[in-house]
């Protein structure tokens, strides 16, 4: 019997557990490695040569350098270690959470100073599905 | 005899920190916060506790995937601050006290807590964000923290956390640590972490007002059972961050109720929307 | 479905590594330590386990004094030889099972165990001798070990370890963990370290041939009983560093009969003085 | 209420507990070092100098120059750091071990194939105390 994973049912979010964990290894240490300036330095002169020191699928190398969250995520990723590379580009962590929502970097500020996305509604992948039927 | 004299709840949202950091405290948009907390930094100076045992949790800057403690005690005499990537935070150095640790180690050891006993460890916001909440800036005539700190990281990162069941426990268990420690000395235990937040995905931004301050009421008056909530209620409803939560049990099953004394006074209470990406609560309470 | 069908209890000596090592198996001083796991080797080799969850100790090897985990599982895709001062032993590179040590780890953390998850380690003589005991040596058209491992280590070096106890209750989450792994494995579960042995201070070289034999006795048919027993019994009895039998219990937690199925049976028992400065003890018990 | 400490009734033993950890932590990190081939060629080079690039007690220093293992015990050392120095000075576990007991090399091996220091009468300070009273 597998482990029981209720979590999936939870849309538009990856819980990272030891498979996601597996999965993203080298990304997240990559990730660690920017915690010291000399490495960003090094990094952020030459992206695609500091990637190549690392055990990373081409996926993941690829899906760092266009920023994309989202498929950092899916490859395994995790957003405490995918933080180190906006801020490695001086970015918040608001621009990086909302870069992966669609919205606008203004949309998602506004959003959330006007309380926030809602539980309501975003509960379950059902309630994603029912919502996208609505909007048809 | 060391005695536990009071818990407080905080969450410790990275972007507080650089407000604080970067001198934006007075602005509109972070004025609220600070606001929130003006009366427990007038608390905590009446209250000159000697030890804060403080749970957070590490945001892969202590730890990588190299190795994941469940829950990780600090024994060292001081920890520096993390460069989570962008320098580290300006503010003191922590001292930690390594006998009160060290003896709270080996007293929830042997009640069957599987610690790891940790002696070299930088703290991240997750730590310092609660102590410039709570302290206040730090003058630059006296640039340290006015008490010492036991950190108690809890793993809330890679999956399977600990339950809030097992949190609650743990949390007892620290108080009978506590007590038996021969010093007398004036300890606060703190929970960090939370309230609702999703940082990650389609889905990032979700906030639940009602469900926090329902959390807030049941940490007040009914930890036992919120301690049996399961972890999918956390993300389904608070966000996949709000997980962090869970820490806030620890210190909550420190206090003198939960070992049949009377209950806590609520000293502050204190909840805004939003830092960042974050809700903010907050709570006092008075063994 | 993942099923445990035997256990293996061992010391992990590392002068028997060195015998091995240096071709001195067959010296007068060793051809008995060696004799005793002849029937072993022919027993594995028939056995052909795909796994072995090897429960042991680091010795200041992984696990320096910065961090010192109680419970700590190996869930990564292999482990390099530690150089423990004398350079790496020569013998082959350890292959992990990542899958079933992640869905172990799960399992246990969510029954209340509070595991420290390891994915970059060095593995020391605690995990290579048993290797090299059970295996033989290696050929060099070969040179690799015939099944994957789970490297699980307990803090046995830093006061306190865990209890007797809490390892046995460890055990049995370990097997509801294992058989709730989809993937049909035959997983062996190993227990090393000890017997007695005291390796410092003016007590160096006890040896306690009967307490050794009478713990066999009770491992066999009293384990529960056993567990029981607290630690300064250990020490008192079997020396100092007795107290890794306490590791033991794990594996012997995660058999058959203490799920309520029918009792093992002995496939070989051994146990001889001395070995550098330790008693050999060796059992097999089949479920 | 202090931490219960029955094993402070051991004779000759030294059991490395958290008050120990705290005593011996930077011999014992010096010690860990020993496990790169480097950092032994240079320790054996020029003990003292290695030894002062730690932070350790001078006490400390000279138990590990004397290469005596008791007064490292005593010193917050642990037996499996402080074994690095002697797989250092290319010595066995048993030689290491037999330093401490006050026997010759030869007759602590002969103790140990004789079946080892027996339990009888090493059991407690108590035992140790009557042994002294009976040699008198
Ligand atoms: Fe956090
Ligand atoms: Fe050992």
């Amino acid at each position: 019997m597998p482990l029981h994973k209720p979590y999936k049912d939870i849309p538009g979010t990856t819980i990272f557990d030891a498979e996601q964990s597996r999965l993203g290894y080298w990304l997240n240490q990559f990730c660690m490695s920017l915690m010291s300036a000399e490495n960003r330095a090094r990094f952020k002169a030459d992206e695609r040569a500091y990637l190549d020191e690392w055990a990373m699928t081409e996926d993941q190398k690829q899906a760092v350098i266009a920023r994309d969250l989202n498929r950092c995520l899916a490859l395994g990723g995790n957003i405490y270690f995918l933080a180190k590379i906006g801020a490695t580009d001086g970015k918040s962590f608001q621009q990086m959470a909302g870069s992966m929502t669609g919205l606008s970097e203004e949309q998602y500020r506004q959003m959330m100073l006007a309380g926030g996305r809602p539980a309501e509604g975003n509960r379950s992948l059902a309630d994603w599905e029912n919502r996208k039927k609505e909007t048809l | 005899m060391a005695r536990i004299t009071a818990a407080a709840f905080t969450s410790h949202v990275p972007a507080i920190g650089a407000a604080m950091d970067l001198g934006k405290t007075q602005e509109a948009y972070w004025q609220p916060v600070f606001a929130g907390y003006e009366a427990s930094r007038q608390w905590l100076r009446e209250q000159k506790p000697d030890v804060v045992f403080l749970v957070y949790n590490d945001h892969a800057n202590a730890f990588s995937l190299d190795l994941i403690p469940t829950f990780a005690i600090g024994t060292a005499a001081d920890y520096p601050i993390a460069d989570e990537g962008w320098g580290p935070r300006p503010v003191p150095p922590v001292k930690g006290h390594p006998e009160l640790a060290a003896h709270i180690a080996q007293s929830v050891i042997q009640e069957d807590f599987d610690l790891t006993i940790v002696n070299r460890m930088p703290v991240d916001h997750g730590l310092t964000v609660p102590l410039s909440l709570m302290c206040g800036e730090r003058p630059a005539d006296d640039f340290r923290w006015p008490f010492a700190v036991i950190p108690f990281a809890v793993n809330v990162v890679q999956y399977p956390v600990p339950s809030g069941r097992r949190c609650f426990e743990l949390g007892k268990a620290i108080r009978r640590a506590i007590e038996s420690f021969d010093e007398d000395l004036n300890v606060q235990i703190w929970g960090t972490g939370g309230m609702s937040h999703q940082l990650q995905g389609p889905r990032a931004g979700l906030i639940n007002r009602e469900w926090d301050n329902a959390f807030l009421d049941r940490l007040i008056a009914d930890p036992a059972g919120l301690a049996a909530m399961p972890h999918i209620d956390y993300v389904r409803e608070a966000g996949s961050e709000g997980i962090e939560l869970v820490m806030w049990l620890i210190a909550r099953g420190a206090m003198a109720d939960i070992a049949g004394g009377p209950a806590p006074r609520v000293k502050h209470r204190f909840y805004h929307v939003p830092a960042s990406n974050t809700a903010v609560g907050h709570l006092i309470l008075e063994d």
